[in-house]
């Protein structure tokens, strides 16, 4: 293994020392390892709080900043964090309207935020969850973990951000947060695995001419091993299961093509050409683009694609001002 | 051989299971690799550091330390040190290890069978988990059966632990072929068969522990 | 080779495909490879003009826009743009005012845009030139090709994109290029190769316990191979020799952490951490941060560190209003 | 043997070199990984398959066709596909040579020995390499100068033209133990040296396939 990092067990800590030194905007909590808003937003309005393992960047952290986040809590390393630093999170960012808890749906993340909830009950701060679960690769059932939350994820808080921004309250902030969830999907891809610093190694192998199809984004090996093909092809087998799934072609999309972190922009951007190639032939028409690493995992090679359906009311939130290190636009 | 396991014992316990998760890091890493995220060697790590720590600084020789203080205690600090889906789960279980145990300071054969099965109870009520579904509960379920069956037998308690901990492993090696319901592996689908449980295994870990524990105390 | 491609040779051809349809604010003359602006300029002012070969993205072409550049001209894979790209895109974007060529310092590239200023003169379209080459690694020399332009290549894009757009002429827009190229320094390191997509092999091999001391963006090897260190040590390797070649202590400097592509933007933040300490220790004070991937080299993973002395009228320009897909704030 | 190399020969030149270089496209550009950017195989490939198109679609048997207003083509096109540092050399280099042959359709040694030196120039001038810089210079110097001399000790044009692309391999194996002090390969110092020139490289093609083209047409 091969990482510019110095001890192993230490890659957040040390990690969260360079993002408070590079972002006077932001205020990193070592401690609890929260990063927050430098300046906290206005009272009356709703806070919303996310946070995962790291190793996704920018997602959480760098999606804090007005118009999105008020928290991010960071796990280790593809680990969920604890319900210490959830509660030390809502506690702080709540202004009097309560906080909405951002999860994507992975068992730990939503036991953790479950037990940060409970406990948050007792303060008389009111929290509501929505956990995003986005991705087809997964079949979804009530039986199992259900599908995980991947890409959306940043559409949703960039979105439900602006939302709350505005003075949407609580309930209303989570029902946008759950319909901005029921009409987003994700298909992933890698090229290669990434390396977890504490492991040491590459979480799986591939060979060169195979890929993982329905890969996640903590280097869990995909649903299937596949030979290795052309981007145009690469592209139909990430958005015939999205289609498969969700009906995009009656009403505008917001396409979402997702860097995991190790393949250059060059090649998603490339990527974003075969895919809005195909969408055109389905008759799908897209009113926003986003390309690029947002929510990554590590050093792996691939992609993921996202396509959330959208209103005016969705787009107008989407095109709202936002100033956060990850997105920002119109501030 | 006692019949009954004082808190010292308790302690050697939660001792060799830090010891044991420590040595076996690398490995539960890389079982966590083939169908997870290859994180749990870490977390467990991380988490019985912590609890070994807070048993080199808690004084369990004076009357006033109870089971269950010190195993909410440890509890929460896995709970509070681990994260991911380990965290929470090994928490609840060493939580409700410790409301069962109570004001205790030491527990028959029978307390401690209690105390397993509430401690069982807390992992299936946090994860939702059923036998089978390739977790964790697929080595704690059979583990707490057989200390149950042993001491129905009328087994002493050193073999009753000992058959839980035969069980565990047993019920660890189960996992190999089942195909994940729960948890990351899940995802898999079908390609997660073929591979054992990480969660298993170091719960088959936690019950080795106890049968040492107890079998060095006697 | 694995990547997110069709035919290797068609790379950049493709991946414009998709920068158009990603970016309704760009226009894209896919006959010339040129990105501009879809909404030029106002009569009157300074435009900018840059370009190299592809594979930094999202050098030049994510820097496209108001308050940075007005074209960029992609080259194949690491290999210079053409003198009939760079005229296109000149005598397009002038709007009576001049134009400022942004030429990094390679044989190739300064040769390709001599050309171009040679045959633009010609069309009554003053074209002045700047060439950045901060790249403390390359030994500066009267008889070699001289430094590498590299890192303040963005910054200087930024600026002097301020510069223009506040209606600074020409002279003065060379001026303050100059000025900025002269107060910056950079220094790289690689920990793995980058695979340019027509050789389809990596253009190095490095060991998994060393890396490549001074690395430059296009692949090329660095200056020294030495032994895998920690982020803490590797921070100390760039610093110094940027430290060495200028001072820092008499003034506030930009200070940028440049990831080269395959590495995580967690282990950017953790270098940007170690070098603020260093920075901090030196007494060199930081008025303003960058860290992310910037100027890549493909998929290579590793980093480079820019330091750029600047005064409050370079802070100014700084801070301006900018919009384009790779800069973005205060617009 | 003829004294002189008609506009059919010089079409067939170019046509040996795009031969040669697509060719050796893989070979120039791991030499170019060694020491530059891994790109001078597809650089040449390009530009001399552009070349290739050219010839193809331009009629040369009319009396239309000058040496001059071919090889100003064939150079244009390289500096208009190729990029780099060898678009510009390259594409100099053949419109000196077009510059110098100017309205004739055939050149005699001397004049081809001209044109070459005044491309040459066109090198130079626009690189501003010297003679043990590590660059296509180096292969290209000598390959002039020894034709000039063969000219002059009266050896007939093929020999010339023989002697010329036996000094360019020459010129390009005496860069192999350089330092590089022009080009990319610069940026590496001492570390340059041991490998072989990739411009040198296809320099010494150049040469190999002009002489293998006058020797072809005799
Ligand atoms: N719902 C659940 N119920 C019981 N055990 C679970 C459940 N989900 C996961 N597990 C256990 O947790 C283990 C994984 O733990 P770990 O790798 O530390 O966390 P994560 O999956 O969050 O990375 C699995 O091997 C499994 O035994
Ligand atoms: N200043 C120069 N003068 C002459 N030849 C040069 C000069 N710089 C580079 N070259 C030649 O160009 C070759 C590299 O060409 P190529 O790889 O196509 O372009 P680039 O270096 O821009 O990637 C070198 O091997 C060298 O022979
Ligand atoms: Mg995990
Ligand atoms: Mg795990
Ligand atoms: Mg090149
Ligand atoms: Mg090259």
């Amino acid at each position: 293994m091969k990482k510019l990092i110095n001890d192993p067990d230490e890659v957040v800590a040390d990690a969260l020392l360079g993002i408070d030194a590079a972002h006077p905007e932001l205020r990193v909590d070592h401690e609890h390892k929260v990063i927050y808003r430098a300046e906290p937003k206005a009272d009356g309005k709703v806070a919303l709080v996310s946070g995962g393992g790291s190793g996704h960047e920018p997602l959480h952290g760098g999606f804090v900043g007005p118009g999105m986040l008020d928290a991010a809590c960071a796990g280790e390393v593809f680990t969920s964090p604890v319900p210490d630093q959830m509660m030390a999170a809502t506690t702080e960012v709540d202004r009097g309207a309560g906080v909405l808890h951002i999860v994507k749906n992975y068992t730990g993340d939503v036991m953790n935020f479950d037990m940060a909830a409970e406990l948050a009950d007792d303060d008389d701060v009111r929290v509501e969850t929505v956990v995003t679960d986005d991705d087809v690769a997964v079949t979804d059932s009530l039986y199992t973990a259900g599908r995980r939350g991947v890409g959306v994820t940043v559409l949703l808080e960039k979105i439900v951000g602006a939302a709350a921004e505005e003075g949407t309250d609580l309930d209303g902030v989570k029902a946008i947060a759950e319909r901005v969830n029921a009409g987003g999907r994700s298909m992933g891809l890698a090229l290669t695995s990434c390396v977890v610093p504490s492991a040491g190694e590459p979480t799986f192998e591939l060979g060169d001419d195979e890929y993982e199809l329905g890969v996640g984004i903590h280097g869990e090996p995909g649903r299937e091993r596949r030979p290795m093909a052309p981007a145009a092809e690469l592209a139909e087998h990430l958005l015939a299961p999205i289609l498969d799934d969700h009906d995009y072609t009656d009403g505008p999309t917001i396409a979402f093509l997702n860097g995991m972190g190790g393949s250059p922009l060059l090649e998603l951007y490339l990527m974003y050409g075969e895919v809005r190639r195909l969408l055109d032939d389905a008759g799908i028409a897209v009113a926003r683009s986003l390309v690029g690493n947002y929510i990554t995992s590590l050093e792996m090679a691939g992609c993921s694609l996202t396509l959330l359906a959208v209103d005016d009311d969705l787009l107008r939130l989407w095109d709202a001002p936002v100033s956060t290190p990850g997105l920002r636009w119109g501030a | 051989m006692a019949d009954e396991v004082d808190l010292g014992t308790l302690v050697a316990w939660l001792r060799r299971f830090d010891e044991r998760v420590q040595d076996e890091r690398a490995h539960l890493t890389k079982l966590d690799s083939a169908i997870g995220d290859a994180d749990h060697g870490a977390n467990m790590a991380r988490g019985m550091a912590a609890v070994r720590e807070l048993l080199d600084g808690a004084d369990t020789s004076t009357g006033e330390a109870t089971i269950g203080g010190l195993f909410k205690k440890a509890g929460m600090t896995l709970v509070s040190k681990v994260g991911g889906a380990s965290g929470p789960l090994y928490g609840t279980f060493l939580l409700r290890f410790g409301s069962s145990g109570g004001d205790r300071t030491s527990l028959d054969a029978d307390g401690l069978a209690d105390a397993l099965d509430a401690a069982l109870g807390g992992v299936v009520a946090r994860g939702k988990a059923e036998a089978g579904d390739k977790t964790m509960v697929d080595a704690i379920e059979p583990a707490v059966a057989a200390m149950r069956d042993a001491i129905d037998g009328d087994q002493p308690l050193a073999a009753a632990v000992a058959a839980a901990a035969e069980a565990a492993a047993a019920g660890r090696d189960a996992t190999e072929p089942m195909r994940a319901r729960k948890g990351r592996a899940s995802y898999l689908g079908e390609r997660s068969e073929g591979h054992l449980d990480p969660g298993a295994t170091s719960s088959a870990l936690l019950f080795r522990a106890l049968a040492d524990a107890v079998e060095s105390a006697g």
